[in-house]
Order: structure tokens, then C-alpha cells, then sequence
């Protein structure tokens, strides 16, 4: 048993902390984050040399990690800096490729950008429902149905894109050219792409691709929720931080105790999201990725909007205000519980393990 | 025990209802219920709707302009206009500062400035918090001292709601900096126009302009603009904070939100399923609305004690506290209904075929995140409960 | 709208509450209440001459109550006093005999002592999982099966039995002598029986009697949800004192702003209690009664247990203990949730509105 | 980062399990199971098995008879002893007193006490709460005044668990009533046969009985039953109530109440569906095994923190806080799974047929109650939240 982080992690993790905190201050960020593309190519180059990509794909497939620890040192790190460009869609789109056994070093570069498209408006957070159709056509396939809230899909390169073929979920590759791409800021910062598919031209990569999906998924469970991990961290020590210099009645309003055992009730919460994390990560390549990726997620959903409802509460008026970057915190923790999974669907997951 | 309104009540009900339904713009109800922000002639067509009927000064006393209604009547037009989606009364000039002009201004003050209330030529905003006040209102800094027959004022005031569409602001200010803290304020009205003055917009969490921060210069007002006595202005305060209570559960909008919440859920699918058809996301509505159907007669509960009494008691704030806990409870349902496409912001998605939910459901992660505000301002909950604890349970 | 109990209510409310102060104080209470046969026949006696059963008929029926608000007027008071005497029982049959046009002057004048078996082991909350059956036999008919937590059934001289006939609910009357009637006193206080028929001589009441179930379900819910606003209203005013007297540190520990918002709490959903009660009550006559009673109990439910337990723990060890009186209120209240429904059931019945 | 034991600790483990499973009586892990009273016979017997095997004193150093073990074999071997359903060690002598008499005892005194609770010579019970001294220990009022060679010891000690079974307490006095507060204080140990001494069973909430008051008049003890120096029993009573922490998360005990309400919710019935088919019922069983499971790393985390630094630090709060509202929370399913018919009182429907649950289930409402303690004692919940607010966040 090693809590530690591995010395390699530890200069990951730090260097990449360093790096975001000097080039992507909270000015910057806001500035990329919620007009399209949502995306700074220089520091998106300067990441990857720093080896943000590389860290998520193992050895053999050309990076140096692709375990579920490289992508929490990766998101953890995001999610301090609040940071809002697309490595969720890399991470997913490597996890893919490497089970494939396909060549990704354009990706673990940053020279080409992938997004992942899974998601369809009826069908937000399970394959089980989904519409969009491939169809044998000359060499390759087409692909025709609109996948939604593709996350980095705005400045992707590439999508893998989830489709029905022949009754069964399959995964193909679409060039962003030959589909029609509407992309969009986000509530929270960062962006996102409708793909709008009408016999559009795709490469069947895989045709039996629940497993890799599920795997893509649940690594890009592992992002998010170490992703929240860090912005609630910042989120409570700014939290407490301001309990302690705001004063209202002539007291720090920290003295009052009321505040305080809030304060650590969010802690409380805080230190359990990292531990399921912790867990989801450490069972990511194991048989049962899926069930703890479910607890990660549903505990994270509630937490975080605890963390970033009571942040605000807590700071009265002020963390209402765009000024003021933990309103911009507040909004990545409540509007990540959508991503891949909400709180309840999640749980309902865990549900089903029960009744078997 | 009777819960149900007297014939009279119900007649009134009907005539508001049917007068609603024949005057209320179409189309600004409909940018209402879709939750956008309300253009400012939207706004004051709309306060010349009900001035003309004589339904604006709704708790103004009759001689003054008011319509002379019981609590219940202006609790049951409340929940009308809620019902219709008419747009919320700008309460500023109407509700806060009005009733202060009735009990402590002069009858000069009264004779100029209530008319041009009720018939829009002046939009008022609320001069109270400072960036270091929030809650402790009493640690107010703006200075006013006193130059002759003029009061030069400087400073800054914040939070100034809709004060972009303003022509006069009501303010505390310090008058005598020695005295002890809830002393030597002054109530003070001053005209925009005024040199010295600058208004710059905050922008809120989710991107909207509501509020604003006033910087006070050298702001020179005449004598005369004080209202009531020099120094007294904390009684002032107090009384436009704690005199008009009703309508703080905000039932009727949390009736509005939950009939959103399960037209959407109704609509949304979640893997070929209806979404009220999820267990885990109807036992949320179904818990949501337990909640507001409890509240509803809580605040008709304490709605009648103030008629019987005269007087609000310390327990409306159990209004204050649970009526925004249900409705932000329900501003998250509406959000979190469209799970990951209410992530947009709003605005991007013009386009119709790129719409997911009902329309005016692309604004709900801001609504929600632009209710946060509810448990904070008019004193935030904690210090509701700080009330109670005394109040009622004299801890 | 008019909060304010009818004068003749009131006069109830305030006659049965002095009686129960000065002849059934805690002391006495727990005497009865934890053994069998958890009833005090001369109380009860003067209970029924004080009219508290006397109010759950209406006028044309033999009473001089029978509304919604009747049924609660007496149910405060026996929740304020934590009186473990068979009024439930009463109440629910009362209900049932007014539907039936029965005669109920033995029930009123306290005389008879009446239980109503609805619940099975396998269906306690709902009759559609009904096992127990009922068979014609000579000129009455012959009931089998068995019921469970028979509230007062302990002592009841006659018991009314849901049963199947022919597929459908029906109503039955059984005599205590005919039947196996094992009684208990409850962890809560106040007694129950299990009620084991076989083959059991049984006098038909009503032949698809869905309807009239309901109805004193519907009643039954008045009554308890009634009973602990009762009880929350003295457990909340006990802690409330408690907090005022017991110092710590050298102050009282009302003085922690902690404990002065959780009592707010509490009163906040106290206040949200009485509240739905008195909706419950005013509609237990109108076509929405079931709706309302389910409503109301779902929330009694998620409040009476919070009241229960943040008056334990706000006090300490001291409400761990029988000696104080606090205890029995909170057990009273956290198993009260288990009667005709609790939470979870209740709110089911709600999201069942709204899927139609 | 590596979650998984060390192939020395899996050995220790598969060591511990099979021991317990040839060694732990099946007639007392039953019981344990079931969750009525052990008796205390059942508690000697047990003491005295592990005894033989020197698995008892799993605290001590090695020298005074301790295994030495880390702190993760500790966890492994409380994991284990819940798994396996063996019955909490009494912590009074072995857990409490032991590791004081180590660190402050005399050498008399360690030779003459360590070996007789060891041995089961002495069952040792705790004289630290008072009645009007419960989180606030500092107040305490018992008296201790020395008279020539020997302590006279006046007034009353509570909450006194397992008293009736134990020939021996612990206690701390006041011997400076002149002293502030925390000082004048003194750890005095006390034979219960002495004359002067009075305890009375405290009978619980829901019946039973586990706790005791015990009153002193005029109680003689020899001068050498002070440990440690005079006045300075404050610093022991820290050292006590903080040294020993591992285990605080009682995450053996959920994981067994785990068990055993996912075994209720699959055998109980609620209209012709297994309880576990119902969703919100499954979904309060899901949640609480999601929180359980982040608190099993909790506690692991806290452990290696605790092994790494040498000693925990105050963020092991959290696993007191977090801890008991797990476990409340599963015995409050546990309860609420059997629905009505977790009413009666345990024992009166004995016969066979009138049994509901599982065996054992008669219980839930009792233990429910029961332990509602846990967030009481040992330092309330909220001691703990200041404790943290000070210490981890520095408010």
C-alpha cells in the first residue's frame, strides 16, 4: 500500500501545476475559455512538450503512462488551473487507439486533435439508446444521425465517432472536414461541438465496440473526476482563504462557527471524492473499471455541487460575479456531473448491480 | 380551519385572471417564460398596464394611490402574475422606496416625487450594500457631509440592481462618522444625472447584466433631499427591510419552475425512455413538489397571522429560508433535466434544429446558476436564521 | 382562509391536552406503554367521556367530528403526550363504519375497542400484494391467512380484516375470540398484535372495499402525520430549553451558532409539517385525499426523523437514555414512518401521478 | 500510488482469517450476529483465546506483550475480526489504561496491572465523564483528596460502559480545585470493591443495558494508585483520547451492516417485489455503498499517512464524522427494510413463526437507536468539526 505518487507522476504533476499557474492564469483562461475556438494553440504545444498528452497512452504505444494514475496526475492539475483545453477528448481517443493497436503518435504530440463522439440528445449518457447509422458504402462507411456535446469537438481533427451497425455499437473515424461541425462555448468555459452526420464518410475502426467505448468512458470518468478533485480543492481553500480575511460584525466570518463546520463538511466531502477517485484509478485497467468508475462519478456529482453551492453561499455576493474566479469554479463543478454520466445515472448503474 | 378563499377572494381571482389574460403582452410573457433578460420597454410598458388599472402601488395606501387591498388579495394577484408569466414589478421605486416617502418623508417629498412613481418618469435603484457591507449593512462607508444647503456625498454603493435603466437612487450614507455604527446614517435620494457619478456594470456568473457598482465623487444633492431625520436613517433602513414581507417564499415562481421541470421531463429522453420515467429523476419532482405544496400553505399560514396580528412575526423568514431552497432545488431539476445539452451558452445554438429542450430551456444552466443569488441578498439565509434563532426561539 | 380552530375544536384540543398533562404524564406513560397490554382501561375511559372518540364520527353517524380536522385536533394532543392508547384503531374503524352506515355507538362511548387489520408481511403498505383470503362458509364466510402490526390489536374486541374475496379487497368482521391474536408492545411504545387466521369465522362488511381502505388509510395518515406534530412540537421545545440550560465551556450551548441553525432547521420543517397536516386534513374529504395523505406522510416522514435525530443529538448522551424524556419522543417519531406507509412508499405514490 | 497489501500483509491476512476461523466459537460470532447483548462469559472467553495467541494487546509494544504490529496489520486484523464477526475487544484495559500505564506508569505499577489485564485478571471500566461534563471533560468535578497515604475520592462518574462487568475503574479528579481548569487534575486508579462505591445501571434508549453510573463517597485508595504526577492528568487524558485511532471509521462494521441490509432488501417483500427491486429503495443502499466505499480508502489513506508521519494527524476527524453516519445510515435501512415489522420489542415474538427477517433482523430498531450513540460519544460530531475547522483549516 503506497499513496505516494510515483517520482515520475510527482514531476508530472508538478511541473505541469507550474506551468498552468505561470501561462494559464485564471485572465487567461476566461479570455480562451468562452469564445470559440475555446482553445490557445501555443499553450496547447507547450502542454504537450511538457508531456500532458504523452502521459496518456502506455509505453508500448508511444507515450509514458495511459494508467488511470497518469490521467489523474493530468486532470487533477487541469482542474486546479480550471484549464479549458480539449485533453478530455485526447484522453478518450487514446484509450481507444491503444486498445485498437493504432498508431496515435500525432495525437500524443498535440499535432492532431481528437475528439470523441459518443453522446446523441435522446441518448445523453448510454450507447443503449443511440440513433446515429453507419452504412456499408463503397470501401468504407457512412455515417448519417447528430452526435452531441462532443467535448474539444470544436477544434478537433478527428472524431471517433459511436454508431449502430447491424444492431451493434461500432466505432468509426471522421475526418472534421467531411462532416458538419457546429461548435460552441460552454456555460463552464471550454468547448463543445454538435456533429451533424448525413451520409457523412467514415472508416470503421471497430465493429463490435461497446467493451472499447466503455473503457474510453470510464477512463474519461477517471479525467473528469480527478479534473474536480483539483478545481474543488482551489474552490475550498479560496473558500477558506476568504472566511478568514472577510469581515462582517468586526469579526473574520470564519469565527463564526456555523461557516466553519460547513467548511468542513465541504473538506469532509472533498477528501472522499479524492479516495473514490483514487480507487476508479487504480481499477481502470481491471475487470470491474465500470462499477468503480460509477461510484467516482456519483460521488463527484454530489460533491461537487455541494462544494461549489456552499463556495458561493459562503462568499455571499461576490462569488456571484464573473470578476471573482471562483464563480467560474463553481460552474465546472456543477456542470461536469453532465458529462459522461450524471449523478443518477450513475447510481443507477449501481443499482443494477444490486438486483443481480 | 378553512383553507379555501371567501367568494369575494375567488371573484377577485377571477377578475385578475381575466384581466391579466386580456392586457399582459403576449409578447412579453413569452420572453418571461423563456428567461431571457426583459427589454427595458418591455419592463415600463408593462408597469403602464397596471398604473392605468390601478393595480401598481399595491401596497401603497389607498389615499396615496394604492388599491387598498387585503394581504390575501395581494397575495392572490401575486400568484396570478405568476400564473400569466407577467413580468416581476421593478420593486424598487414602488415597494421600497414609496412606502419609506409615506412614513417618513415630507409631504413635499411625497406630492413630487409618488406621482412620478407611478407614472414612470423616475426609475429608482437602491443605493444600500458597499463591497465591504454585505450583510453587516451597518459598516456602511459612503460619506455625506453637509456643505451648506447641500449634502456632498462620496463613495460607493453595490449591487445596484437594473441601476442601468435608473434616473434616481436612494442611499445610506454616514453623516456623522463618530457616532456609534447603526447611528449617524442618513437616508438620502439622488438624481443620477448628478456630476460625480459613475455607473459601471458588474457582470454576473452566468454572463448576465443585472447589477451594478455606483462611484460616488464629490456628488453634490441639495439639502432637501434628505429623507426624514439626519442620522435617523437606520430606522429607515430597517423598516423598508423588514415592512413588506409577502411574496418572499416566491411560491408562484416556484410553481412556474416546477411545471417547467416536468414539461421538460416529459419531453427529454434518456435511452428511449421518457425521462419521468427514471425513478431516480421523478423522485426528485415528486420530493420538489411535496416541498412547495407544504410551502404554499405555510405562506398562506403566515400570511393569515399577519392579517390577524397586523404584523409579519420573526417566523417569514421560514419563507425566506425554505421558499429559495425549493426554488433553486428546482432551478437544478430544470437543468439538470437536459443533462449534458444544457451545457451551451445560450445564444450559439440559434439555429431551431440545434434546440434540444422546449423552447427557452437553452437558458436553464443560467437561471440556475443566476438563482444562486436568492439565498444571499435581502439578507442571505444564514442570517435568516440568525433572526429565528433569536427571534423565535430567543437563543 | 381562516387558520383558527372552531371554538368547539378548540375546547377539545385544550380539555384533552390538560387531561393528558395531568393524567398521563411521562411517568405514567411509560409505564403502560411498554408492556402489554400497553393500555389503561380507566383512561381510556376518560378519554372517550372527554369526546376524543367521540369527535372521529360525524353528527349523523353518532359523533359530533369526523372531518380531517377533527381527526388531528385529537391527534396532537395524543402526540404531545406520546399516548400509546388505541385511538389509531378507533379512528381508522370509525371511518369505515360511517362509509358503511354501520352502527358505532360501542366504538364512541370507548365501550368496544376496535383494530383494523390491513397489513401482511409481504405487503405492508399496500393491499395489492394481499395474501390473506377470504372463502364463503355457511351463512358467513371464513378468513385465512395473516396479518401483521394490527395497531391496538393487542386489545381490540373486534377487529375489522382486509381479505381477499374473489380477487378483490373486501372488509370483514371478526371477533378477538375467533381469531389468534398474538400482541406485542413496540419499541415506540403502545401495543400491536399479529392476527393469525385460519380458517376464521368472519361477517362480510363490504364486498369491493378498495374505496373504503383507502379512506381510512387516508384517515389513519391525518391522524399520525397529526400525532407527530405533536410530538416534534414538544421534542423541539424540549431540545430548545435544553439548549437554553445545559452549558459547556462555560456557556449555554444554545449560545453555538451550530446548534442555534440546526434548531431553526428543525423548526423550519416542523413548520413545513404542520403545514401539509393541515392540507391533508382539509382534503381527507375531497377527491384528492389520497394524493395529500401521501404527500403529507412522505414528508412527516424525512422531518419527524430528522427531528428525532438532531434532538438526540443535539442533546447528548442524555436523550440516549429512558430515563429522559426525549428518547421516547424520538423513537416515537422515527417509527411512526413505518405505519401505513412510509416515506419512500408515499413518494412513489406521487412519482406515479406524475409518469400518468 | 498502489492500493493493494504488500504479499507479506495478504499473508498476514490469509493467517488471521484462518485463525479466526478455526479459533472464533461459532455459538459467539452467532450472537454477534444476531446483535443482541454477548454475555460475559462469551467477552472472557474470546479475551482469552486471543490471549493464548498474542493477538490481544494489539497496541502495545512488544516488550510489555504487544505483536508488533504495523499500523496496516492492525487494520487488517479489525478487518478481519468484522469479517468474520468476532466480538469487539472491551477497549478499557487493553486499549485504554494499557497504553497510559506504558507511557506514564511506574514500573510497579506496569508489572503488578499490564499482566492482570492480560490475563483477564481485571476487567478495567472508565471513570471520565461526569454529568455535568460531557464533550467539555475538562470541567469535571469529582473531588480527590489526599489524606496521609491514601486519595479520598467524593462524587459521580457516567456513561460508564460495561461497568457491571468490571472489578476495576480508571478515573480522573479534581486534586487542585484552585487550578485552572485544565490543570489540578489527576488519573487515579480505583479497586470498585472498595467500600464507598455505588454503580447503577443507566438503561438505554431502546432498553438496554451497556452503561452505568457510578457514585463515590468517601472512596479510600492507596497513595500509589495516581499515575503519572499529581495535577497532571490532563495530559494523560489527551494522550488516551487521542493516541489510539485507527478503527475510528468503523468500516469492519458497515461493511458487515452492508451485508446485511443487501441480504434483508433481497429476502424482504413489498407487494409480490423483493424490497431490492424497488428503486428508491436500492438507491439508498447504492449511496451508502458508494460513500463506504470512498471511506474504505479514506481510512486506508489516513493509515498510511498515520504509518508514513508516525503518528495521525487531525484529519482522521473525518473519519469519525463520515465514519458514524455510514454506519447510522445503514442501520437506518436496516431498520426501514423490515417496515412495520421492525416494531415490536426484541423478544416477545419468539416463537419461530412469528420471526419476519433474517435471524437477528428482530433487532434493527433496536440497534438503530442504539447507535445513534456513535456520533455522541468519544467526542460528539461536531467536537470533531471544531476540531478539524482549528486544526486543518485553521479558522
Amino acid at each position: 500500500m503506497d499513496f505516494n505518487l510515483t517520482e515520475d507522476r510527482q514531476m508530472l504533476s508538478d511541473s505541469l501545476n507550474r506551468f498552468l499557474a505561470d501561462k494559464y492564469p485564471v485572465e487567461h483562461r476566461n479570455k480562451v475559455a468562452y469564445d470559440l475556438p475555446c482553445h490557445d494553440p501555443d499553450k496547447w504545444a507547450d502542454m504537450a512538450e511538457l508531456g500532458a498528452l504523452f502521459a496518456l497512452a502506455p509505453e508500448d504505444a508511444g507515450g509514458f503512462g495511459g494508467s488511470g494514475f497518469d490521467i489523474s496526475v493530468v486532470f487533477e492539475a487541469l482542474g486546479r488551473a480550471l484549464c479549458p483545453e480539449p485533453v478530455l477528448g485526447a484522453t478518450m481517443a487514446a484509450r481507444i487507439l491503444t486498445k485498437l493497436g493504432a498508431d496515435q503518435d500525432a495525437l500524443l504530440s498535440g499535432a492532431t486533435k481528437y475528439a470523441v463522439a459518443l453522446a446523441e440528445v435522446d441518448a445523453p449518457y448510454d450507447p443503449a439508446g443511440m440513433d446515429c447509422e453507419a452504412k456499408p458504402e463503397g470501401e468504407g462507411h457512412a455515417l448519417s444521425g447528430r452526435k452531441t456535446s462532443v467535448y474539444g469537438g470544436q477544434v478537433a481533427d478527428i472524431f471517433l465517432v459511436a454508431a449502430m451497425l447491424n444492431g451493434t455499437p461500432a466505432l468509426f473515424e471522421v475526418q472534421a472536414g467531411d462532416a458538419q461541425v457546429v461548435g460552441y462555448p460552454m456555460m463552464d468555459g471550454g468547448g463543445a461541438a454538435e456533429l451533424l452526420l448525413d451520409a457523412t464518410k467514415a472508416r470503421l475502426l471497430s465493429e463490435d465496440a461497446a467493451a472499447i467505448i466503455q473503457d474510453a468512458v470510464n477512463a474519461g470518468i477517471v479525467a473528469l473526476c480527478a479534473e474536480a478533485v483539483g478545481a474543488m480543492d482551489v474552490t475550498h481553500a479560496t473558500t477558506v482563504d476568504y472566511l478568514k480575511q472577510r469581515k462582517q460584525f468586526g469579526v473574520p466570518i470564519g469565527k463564526f462557527q456555523v461557516l466553519q463546520h460547513r467548511a468542513v463538511d465541504m473538506l469532509t466531502e472533498i477528501e472522499q471524492s479524492r479516495s473514490i477517485t483514487i480507487k476508479a484509478a487504480a481499477e481502470l485497467d481491471g475487470p470491474d473499471a465500470a462499477r468503480f468508475a460509477s461510484m467516482a462519478k456519483n460521488m463527484i456529482g454530489r460533491a461537487a455541487r455541494l462544494v461549489a453551492e456552499e463556495a458561493i453561499q459562503m462568499h455571499g455576493g461576490i462569488a456571484m460575479t464573473w470578476e471573482y474566479p471562483v464563480s467560474h469554479y463553481a460552474k465546472r463543478l456543477v456542470m461536469l456531473d453532465a458529462q459522461l454520466g450524471d449523478t443518477d445515472y450513475h447510481l443507477s448503474r449501481i443499482m443494477d448491480d444490486l438486483a443481480a | 380551519m378553512d383553507l379555501s378563499f371567501t367568494k369575494e377572494e375567488t371573484e377577485f381571482r377571477d377578475e385578475v385572471r381575466s384581466y391579466l389574460a386580456e392586457n399582459l403582452p403576449r409578447e412579453t410573457s413569452d420572453a418571461v417564460r423563456r428567461g431571457g433578460e426583459l427589454t427595458k420597454e418591455m419592463m415600463e410598458e408593462w408597469h403602464a398596464i397596471l398604473h392605468r388599472k390601478g393595480w401598481l402601488a399595491t401596497i401603497w395606501p389607498k389615499e396615496f394611490g394604492g388599491p387598498g387591498w387585503t394581504p390575501v388579495q395581494k397575495h392572490i394577484f401575486e400568484e396570478e402574475c405568476c400564473r400569466a408569466y407577467a413580468p416581476r414589478i421593478v420593486p424598487f421605486g414602488l415597494n421600497m422606496l414609496g412606502p419609506v416617502l409615506i412614513k417618513f418623508g415630507t409631504k413635499e417629498q411625497q406630492d413630487y416625487y409618488l406621482p412620478r412613481i407611478l407614472d414612470g418618469t423616475d426609475w429608482w435603484c437602491q443605493g444600500y450594500s458597499e463591497p465591504g457591507a454585505g450583510s453587516d449593512l451597518a459598516s456602511l462607508k459612503t460619506r455625506a457631509v453637509r456643505d451648506g444647503d447641500e449634502w456632498v456625498i462620496n463613495g460607493q454603493k453595490t449591487w445596484t440592481t437594473l441601476g442601468q435603466h435608473a434616473n434616481k437612487i436612494f442611499c445610506l450614507c454616514r453623516t456623522d462618522p463618530d457616532a456609534k455604527k447603526q447611528e449617524g446614517i442618513s437616508f438620502i435620494l439622488v438624481d443620477l444625472d448628478t456630476p460625480g457619478i459613475e455607473m459601471r456594470p458588474i457582470k454576473l456568473i452566468e454572463g448576465g447584466h443585472e447589477v451594478n457598482e455606483v462611484f460616488f465623487t464629490d456628488v453634490r444633492v441639495p439639502a432637501e433631499n434628505l429623507v426624514g431625520e439626519e442620522n435617523k436613517g437606520w430606522t429607515i433602513a430597517k423598516y423598508l427591510l423588514t415592512h413588506e414581507r409577502t411574496g418572499i417564499a416566491g411560491v408562484g415562481f416556484s410553481m412556474q419552475s416546477l411545471e417547467e421541470v416536468k414539461a421538460l421531463a416529459r419531453k427529454v429522453k434518456r435511452g428511449g425512455k421518457r425521462l419521468i420515467e427514471d425513478p431516480l429523476f421523478a423522485a426528485r419532482i415528486a420530493q420538489a413538489e411535496i416541498d412547495l405544496e407544504a410551502m404554499k400553505i405555510t405562506n398562506l399560514r403566515m400570511l393569515f397571522k399577519a392579517q390577524e396580528m397586523g404584523a409579519p412575526g420573526p417566523e417569514t423568514s421560514i419563507l425566506k429560508i425554505k421558499g429559495t431552497v425549493i426554488h433553486q432545488e428546482l432551478k437544478d431539476l430544470a437543468r439538470r433535466a437536459l443533462g449534458p445539452v444544457a451545457a451551451p451558452f445560450p445564444g450559439y445554438l440559434a439555429d431551431g434544429n440545434m434546440m434540444f429542450g422546449p423552447d427557452g430551456s437553452e437558458h436553464n444552466a443560467a437561471r440556475y446558476f443566476n438563482n444562486r443569488k436568492t439565498s444571499i441578498f435581502g439578507g442571505s439565509n444564514e442570517i435568516q436564521r440568525n433572526i429565528l434563532s433569536k427571534a423565535a426561539l430567543e437563543l
